[in-house]
């Protein structure tokens, strides 16, 4: 079923691609983003067997993030359909086909159990996500594109090169010579440890390039900041949760080979560096758009944080997948909302945004809260574990500066996203185009009220989830 | 039980005015005076009581409260008071801070009721009090927790009671230094010279005085009459914690040194009042605060 | 037979040392595009009898056709229709580069000298070779302002990932290569055209114009 | 049974404010409807909490929950029960005051958001106070801070609400970040989240956690100096959320701290040192700051400071009674420290309810433009007084009670043994005295200055008498502080046995210095009914008397035709002991004194800035700001710039790994 899916999916993509009417072909990403979530409604129902020899197989670790992804990208589909009418000046052909060819890809990631099929559908994200920063077809727009492409392709580059490295790990002679995870973790300590390091290292900044880590993080600003809406949003509550995935792969093969510790260390070095230049880079920041990406850039932080602390944070890592890909997805169709009808995202011009549109302004609000980890929002409780991580296992350095850095990023966000949302929108720009509709604060809204839901009662087979995932690459 | 209850009451109604008449009296004679005859006080209410009142256009009932409220608090306040021998009416534990709240109470509502005339002098006047008396209650719990540590109890009949033999033993440095202190504070919640001058006729100097400007009548002989029961109710602390030292069985004996003791304390109020001479308004403070310092000192000789 | 193969690594850092000293654009691209005949060969002389012979010339020949024909084709055109003007333009001067570089290729056989090969029989110049030109190649795209003189370091970067796969044509069948292939091919592609675009957009492939977007 | 009727009293809080938010076409039926739910859930509360008091003992139930860590247990003691009732009590009475105060009919869909969010805050704090779980109360903690944010800015059309709201938010955000580092290391430390699994914690070691606890509860509760953010907030909200605000919001700070301190096995006598201290820097500096304010709702905020310090001087003691085992200090500094917590909410809720009845009169809350309300407002002026004597501790009101156990609880440090260091805690009751002489000053000035002497502005001469939804809960709040101030020893057994179940002694001990405690209240109680009989017998006595001539003007010492302008200001007032205070408070005076025998222009005018947050917090936010924006200088835009980043990642990397690591 799974392959059945996928081809349909693809084949919705070329036929958008063909499509001749740039008004009804949105309606095209919506069968797509459907044909998903069924599919992925069905895997819960019936987990399917491995496939292709292994190649792909839907573990615990690509369920959690495939499941987001799925949901993010069937509400931006809706939200797309307002969307794309609004801005039916523009050719949406590239657009739509591409959305959905970054949907098999992203589904590719997830269920990929080898690292070179990893890697080349992580390649295929970037090609997919490329063209479509340019939609706004200006030259802010194109120089975020070729920013993004540069950074991502040398990222991708560099963890082609990882990859090779632990290829070569494992081609002696009693290697698996082969890069089935399976095999990999089974080999485990018969991998040739030089090599697993350098893989390592070369795996960590080029797929954390892609997850967006500080120093690593350049392109995401520049992305976020120009690309619709809907794109900032899958890029930052899907294509990012992806790269994730890929790293705790890389983890896992690490882990077996019995190099787990000098990977922690990073992992929870780069997760606190990107806190940190996050705390900084939002502090009085201007534009709300490039703020969203760093607070992107602070999750992702998080995320490493997590998975590097081991232990109960992993399975707090995996929660916050979820909540932050959700979370990610009511700011940045919200921000796309307010983008719209100010026709500007810089704080000077934009205020008011709760008056002049009563569902998106206060979403842009109560996303804020939600993604800074404010209770009963759900990444308050995977926050709170991966913290808990932190100080239960003694790291007290590392628990507090990741406290100090959530409470500056706080402050920073919030000064913004007030300005923003508050006061008298009298002197702002002319109001450009509509306001809120069913199609373009229902799905950020409905977003939201999953993340409260989250946050109020989680289920108990998600609970189970997240521990099985976290059991991958954290023992059971 | 009852009876010494009585005679307890009996006397805070009757005794404070005359203390009033000694003082002026002693002040008279120092100055070469012949003075006012020592019940002038208790001439000067029952004419006051006689008389109508005069109502400002700007007052309310606040005003028309101030004094009678003023009045009850201070005599419930002497109700606490063990005055001549044996315990006070109402005793305990802690009975002391509210003994020094309803005094409080008192002096809340005159200052308000000087505040509803509208006048300036007279809230300049209700200024002064309030600021002052802020600092001079520290001043005055500070003597009280000395007792209450010197003695072990937290009553006034306690303190006051036959513990302070003992503790004159153990520690009567701690308690003389109180005694100052106390007297201090006697001094300026009385309105006593140096720090206030209740014969003045210069509005801008006054403190309490001009608080009443306004009050005529039956309210100012209310006023007139707590002032001197107020007089009365530090003079009596000031009198059983020094005769305390040499502790007498409750009785007539006891009661009369009291009363001699008390007619002593309004002399040495008088002589004070002869000797010196009013300080700088500004100076007040800091003659309280020193006060609580004495006080201060007194506790960590016996808390050390 | 090891000497040739000797010979064309050293070839390949010389390139690398060239192309960092390189002022000229065209010259640039045509010399990378003789790296990428270089690896072609490289592929044939690596091939061992173990090795199918269609895979390893399938290999060669992709290399090749991408490498030494496609890409500098490419970009002699977009040169071309750019009109670019031909200095390379360097953010870091040539000197400093070509010390940057040597001390690549210093470091990169030291750091090779800590990951010992699994199989003995592979060539030792093999790894040293790849990590120089990957350094060249991040060194090329950090210090050049052209957008085209960055995608040609990209270029020489993924030649260098070209050379490791190389290593493991053995171990793993086709993949590898495919994947360094498509990786290129399909990233140069779109950077084309994305080059394209910002060629009529601003009328300049200087990188310098494309620094508006910052906080 | 017991335990529902408190779910169902949070529940039917949070639901409160749907009447309103459904029925917005009927607004006045809908915001009546909202504030009838909210008395309900008030009188449930009520109901279970008395329940627990009168030694029904603790009520708990739990249910299983998938979040990590948390578990939905609920438990209502002693303790919490005393913090029920206020907690739901006083957003219920808001609700009914807001009726017309802020009537829905005019305020449109700010009122029903302000109703919807009282609600929720009730209902968030309501969890707070039952919750049982660490994670369950920073559900609650957080989801009251944001309630509460929401509340403040509920005027969202003027700038100065939204700045107040956020400061609130931040710090509150800040603050609940020391609480989960509190409750992490408590929790790793036992390997469970529930409170009922912390009992009984080792203090030895625990100074950082007590800090934690300490950072994160005074942030809330207002403690000097986390106080910053507590002044602007209670100011710029409408009043009756003012009320809430300072009436139980700030207290539930002081019931974390309470709870978290009841984890620890006989904490050290320095936690309740510092906490006395801390208290007393609250009280003496918050009644100073208040003296100095002109703004009446800013000037009740400040004082919210000083009662939360009086609060904490009782917790401190009773921390220290814990140290030294001694019952009578427990006993007395609990229950003057919890009853204060109850009696403020009473009294400041009050007072709030008053400050917004007269700048709904006279449509400003500026002392120096106030004055002579008491003609046109004599209930208002009524209530209040009765409001500012409470607070100033006077007998027979409630606030002499709780002020007078912290204070008996002070003197209990006398029984420590001589030598021991922790018997400074008698120290406690001078201070307090002195809080109170100044907090009495401070309110003597307020009265004056609001309601006495001459209307000093047009506005406070138009004034007219609020309507009875507005008059009805203020009664109700007076005739409480008179009931509680008259009938103290009603509550002293109850509060001995919340003392007992939290300090862990035994129950014993408690109940004996309970029991005498509790005899010294009918002392009180007599003497409270003495005073009362007093006064109405000389009032009684002078009615016949008083036959008042006609009225004439003020006596002006001899000036014919004395005017408003000439009156004693609010400002003149409190300007000798703002004189005193100005060396800490760091005030501006402006003095243009009169010069010569013919002086032109005279001027004086006092302003205090907020010592913590204008002179500290925000200088450093904005040097924070400045030093971020030098480091985004650095990261230029240039594409070369990103692959650099790269380049270093990788090299600083391998670097780390094979050189160093």
């Amino acid at each position: 079923m799974v392959p059945f899916i996928l081809l349909l999916i693809l084949g919705l993509a070329l036929a958008a691609f063909s499509w001749p009417d740039n008004r009804s072909r949105p309606f095209i990403l919506l069968l797509g983003a459907a044909a998903h979530s069924a599919g992925m409604v069905a895997l819960w129902l019936r987990p399917g067997p491995p496939l292709f020899g292994g190649y792909l197989f839907l573990d615990a670790a690509g369920r959690v993030v495939l499941s987001t992804t799925s949901a993010l990208f069937f509400a931006t589909s809706v939200y797309a359909q307002g969307y794309l009418r609004r801005r039916s000046d523009k050719d949406n052909r590239v657009f739509v086909a591409g959305l959905l060819g970054l949907l098999v890809a992203l589904t590719v990631v997830g269920l990929a159990q080898h690292l070179g099929v990893l890697w080349v559908a992580i390649e295929l994200t970037t090609l997919a996500t490329a063209p479509l920063i340019y939609f706004n077809r200006n030259a802010r727009s194109l120089e975020a594109a070729w920013k993004y492409l540069l950074v991502s392709s040398l990222g991708i580059a560099l963890a082609l090169l990882g990859t090779f490295f632990v290829a070569l790990s494992g081609a002696g002679p009693e290697g698996p010579r082969s890069l089935l995870l399976s095999s990999l973790v089974e080999a485990g300590p018969s991998l040739s440890k030089p090599w697993v390091r350098a893989a390592f290292v070369f795996l960590l900044v080029g797929y954390g390039t892609k997850m967006g880590l500080a120093p690593l993080h350049s392109w995401k600003p520049d992305a976020y900041g120009e690309a619709p809406g809907i794109l900032g949003a899958l890029l930052a509550g899907a294509v990012t949760n992806v790269a994730f995935l890929a790293l705790v792969r890389v983890f896992q093969v690490t882990r077996a080979a019995g190099e787990e510790s000098f990977a922690r260390d990073a992992l929870v070095a780069l997760g606190l560096l990107s806190m940190a230049l996050a705390a900084v880079f939002m502090a009085g920041q201007r534009d709300f758009k490039r703020m969203l990406a760093y607070s992107s850039v602070e999750h992702m932080g998080i995320l490493a944080v997590g998975l590097g602390l081991g232990g109960a944070a992993v399975s707090g890592a995996f929660y916050h997948v979820v909540n932050n890909g959700l979370a990610k997805g009511v700011l940045f169709l919200t921000a796309g909302n307010i983008h719209r009808v100010y026709g500007s995202k810089r704080v000077e011009d934009v205020r008011g945004a709760a008056r002049r549109l009563p569902v998106s302004g206060p979403l842009f609000l109560a996303g804020f809260l939600a993604v800074t980890g404010t209770p009963p929002f759900s990444p308050f409780w995977s926050e709170f574990v991966i913290l808990n991580g932190a100080f239960g296992s003694g790291r007290f350095v590392v628990g507090s500066l990741f406290l100090l850095f959530l409470a500056v990023v706080f402050v920073g966000m919030g000064a913004t996203v007030l300005k923003v949302v508050q006061g008298d929108d009298e002197g702002a720009p002319e109001r450009m185009g509509f306001g809120d509709s069913w199609l373009t604060a229902g799905p950020p809204l409905a977003l939201l009220l999953a993340v409260l839901a989250l946050g109020l009662w989680l289920p108990g087979p998600l609970e189970k989830l997240f521990k099985s995932a976290a059991a991958l690459v954290a023992g059971s | 039980m009852l009876l010494r209850s009585l005679v307890q009451v009996g006397l805070l109604l009757a005794f404070p005015p005359l203390l009033l008449g000694v003082v002026n009296r002693v002040k008279a004679t120092i100055a070469g005076r012949r003075g006012p005859p020592l019940f002038q006080t208790y001439y000067d209410l029952a004419k006051l009581l006689r008389k109508g009142a005069v109502y400002s256009r700007t007052t309310t009932w606040v005003f028309r409260a101030g004094p009678a409220v003023g009045l009850a608090a201070v005599f419930t306040a002497g109700l606490l008071l063990p005055s001549a021998g044996g315990r006070a009416a109402v005793s305990f534990a802690g009975d002391f801070v509210l003994f020094a709240y309803l005094l409080a109470l008192g002096r809340f509502f005159t200052a308000l009721a000087a505040l509803d005339t509208g006048s300036s002098f007279e809230g300049m006047g209700a200024a002064r009090e309030v600021s002052f008396a802020s600092v001079a209650e520290p001043a005055l719990f500070l003597c009280f927790v000395v007792l209450a540590r010197a003695t072990g109890t937290l009553s006034l009949s306690g303190m006051l009671g036959p513990g302070l033999g003992a503790a004159w033993r153990d520690a009567a440095p701690a308690l003389l230094l109180s005694a100052i202190s106390f007297f201090v504070v006697t001094l300026a919640e009385n309105a006593r010279i140096p720090v206030d001058d209740p014969n003045t006729h210069l509005e801008l100097t006054m403190i309490h005085e001009v608080m009443v400007l306004d009050h005529s009548g039956p309210d100012l002989a209310l006023i007139l009459y707590g002032a001197s029961l107020k007089l009365f109710l530090f003079g009596a602390l000031l009198v059983r914690l020094l005769e305390g030292g040499f502790w007498l069985p409750a009785g007539p004996v006891a009661a009369l040194t009291f009363v001699l003791g008390l007619l002593g304390f309004a002399a040495l109020v008088g002589l004070v009042e002869s000797a010196m001479a009013r300080l700088r308004l500004t100076r007040v403070p800091q003659m309280l605060v020193g006060a609580s310092v004495l006080s201060v000192f007194a506790l960590v000789l016996l808390l050390r | 037979m090891a000497s040739w193969t000797d010979m064309t690594f050293v070839l390949v850092v010389v390139i690398d040392l060239v192309l960092l000293a390189s002022s000229r654009l065209g010259a640039s691209i045509r010399v990378v595009a003789l790296q990428g005949a270089l690896l072609s060969l490289l592929a044939l002389l690596l091939a061992s009898p173990s090795h199918e012979l269609g895979h390893v010339i399938l290999v060669a020949g992709g290399a090749l056709a991408i490498k030494a024909i496609f890409i500098p084709w490419l970009m002699f055109r977009a040169m071309r229709e750019a009109a670019i003007r031909r200095e390379v333009e360097p953010l870091i001067g040539y000197v400093p580069s070509l010390l940057l570089g040597g001390a690549g290729v210093a470091l990169a056989f030291a750091f090779s000298r800590g990951l010992p090969l699994p199989t003995p029989e592979m060539h030792s110049f093999l790894v040293p070779t790849a990590l120089a030109t990957v350094w060249t190649g991040l060194l090329l795209v950090v210090s050049r302002k052209k957008a085209v003189s960055q995608v040609l370091g990209f270029l020489v970067l993924e030649n260098g990932v070209f050379v490791f796969g190389l290593l493991l044509t053995g171990v793993m069948p086709v993949m590898v290569e495919a994947g360094v292939l498509l990786d290129l091919l399909a990233a140069v592609f779109v950077m084309g055209i994305v080059m394209f675009h910002i060629n009529r957009e601003f009328s300049s492939l200087d990188t310098d114009v494309l620094a508006s977007l910052k906080d | 049974m017991i335990a529902s009727l408190a779910i169902g009293a949070v529940g039917l809080a949070a639901l409160s404010g749907l009447p309103g938010l459904l029925l917005r076409r009927r607004p006045a039926l809908g915001q009546a409807l909202s504030a009838a739910a909210l008395c309900a859930a008030a009188a449930l509360g009520g109901a279970a909490a008395a329940s627990v008091l009168a030694g029904g003992g603790a009520v708990s139930v739990r249910w299983p929950w998938h979040e990590p860590y948390g578990s939905l247990a609920l438990r209502l003691d002693s303790l919490g029960a005393f913090f029920l009732v206020p907690v739901l009590g006083v957003p219920a009475l808001g609700s009914v005051y807001g009726l017309s105060y802020w009537p829905q009919a005019k305020h449109g869909y700010r009122a029903v958001r302000l109703q919807l969010f009282l609600g929720l805050a009730a209902a968030a704090m309501g969890l707070v106070v039952l919750a049982d779980n660490a994670l369950l109360f920073l559900v609650g903690w957080e989801g009251m801070a944001v309630c509460a944010f929401i509340l403040v800015r509920s005027e969202d059309d003027r700038p100065e609400p939204l700045r107040a709201a956020w400061i609130y938010l931040a710090s509150a955000h800040v603050g609940t970040f020391a609480l989960f580092a509190f409750f992490s290391l408590l929790g790793s430390a036992r390997g469970s989240f529930d409170f009922s699994a912390w009992r009984g914690m080792p203090a030895a070691g625990g100074g950082l956690l007590f800090a934690l606890a300490l950072v994160g509860f005074g942030i809330k509760a207002g403690l000097f100096p986390f106080h910053f953010w507590l002044p602007g907030a209670h100011a710029a909200a409408p009043s009756h959320v003012s009320a809430v605000m300072s009436g139980v919001v700030l207290k539930t700070g002081i019931y974390g701290l309470l709870r978290a301190t009841g984890f620890f096995e006989a904490p050290p006598a320095s936690w309740g040192a510092a906490l006395l201290v801390a208290g007393a820097a609250s009280g003496v500096l918050g009644v100073g700051f208040a003296l100095t304010q002109h703004d009446l709702k800013r000037l009740l905020a400040y004082h919210s400071v000083e009662n939360i310090g009086i609060i904490a001087m009782g917790v401190g003691i009773a921390l220290v009674g814990r140290a030294r085992s001694d019952a009578t200090l427990v006993v007395l500094g609990f229950a003057g420290g919890v009853l204060h917590v109850v009696n403020h909410a009473l009294f400041k809720s009050l007072l709030f309810f008053g400050a917004g009845s007269v700048a709904h009169a006279t449509g400003t809350r500026d002392l120096e433009r106030l004055g002579g309300l008491a003609r046109a407002m004599p209930r208002t002026a009524l209530l209040f007084l009765a409001g500012a004597a409470a607070i100033s501790g006077l007998p027979p009101l409630n606030g002499f009670v709780s002020e007078w156990l912290v204070a008996l609880g002070s003197l209990g440090g006398m029984g420590l043994a001589r030598g021991d260091r922790a018997a400074f805690v008698v120290l406690g009751a001078p201070v307090l005295a002195f809080i109170g002489g100044l907090a009495a000053a401070c309110f003597a000035k307020v009265h004056g200055a609001v309601f006495l002497g001459h209307p000093r502005s047009p506005a406070a001469q138009g004034a007219h008498e609020s309507p009875a939804a507005m008059i009805g809960p203020m009664a109700l709040l007076a005739l409480a502080c008179a009931a509680i101030g008259v009938f103290p020893a009603l509550l002293v057994p109850a509060l001995a046995r919340a003392a007992a179940e939290w300090s862990g002694l035994p129950a014993g001990e408690a109940l004996a210095a309970g029991a005498a405690a509790a005899a010294s209240a009918r002392g009180v109680t007599l003497v409270a009914l003495t005073l009362l009989a007093v006064v109405v017998a000389l009032a009684a006595l002078r009615r016949p008397r008083a036959r008042a001539t006609a009225p004439v003007d003020t006596w002006g010492c001899g000036y014919a035709a004395p005017t408003a302008r000439m009156e004693y200001t609010g400002s003149s007032f409190a300007q000798i002991l703002v004189e005193g205070f100005r060396r800490v408070l760091l005030s501006r005076v402006e003095l243009e004194a009169p010069h010569g025998l013919f002086p032109r222009s005279a001027h004086f005018a006092t302003e205090v800035p907020e010592l913590v947050l204008d002179r500290a917090i925000l200088p450093a936010v904005r040097g924070g700001e400045v030093a971020a924006g030098r480091v985004r200088g650095l990261f230029s835009g240039h594409i070369h710039f990103y692959a650099f980043l790269v380049f270093v990642a990788l090299v600083a990397l391998l670097a780390w790994r094979f050189l160093w690591w």
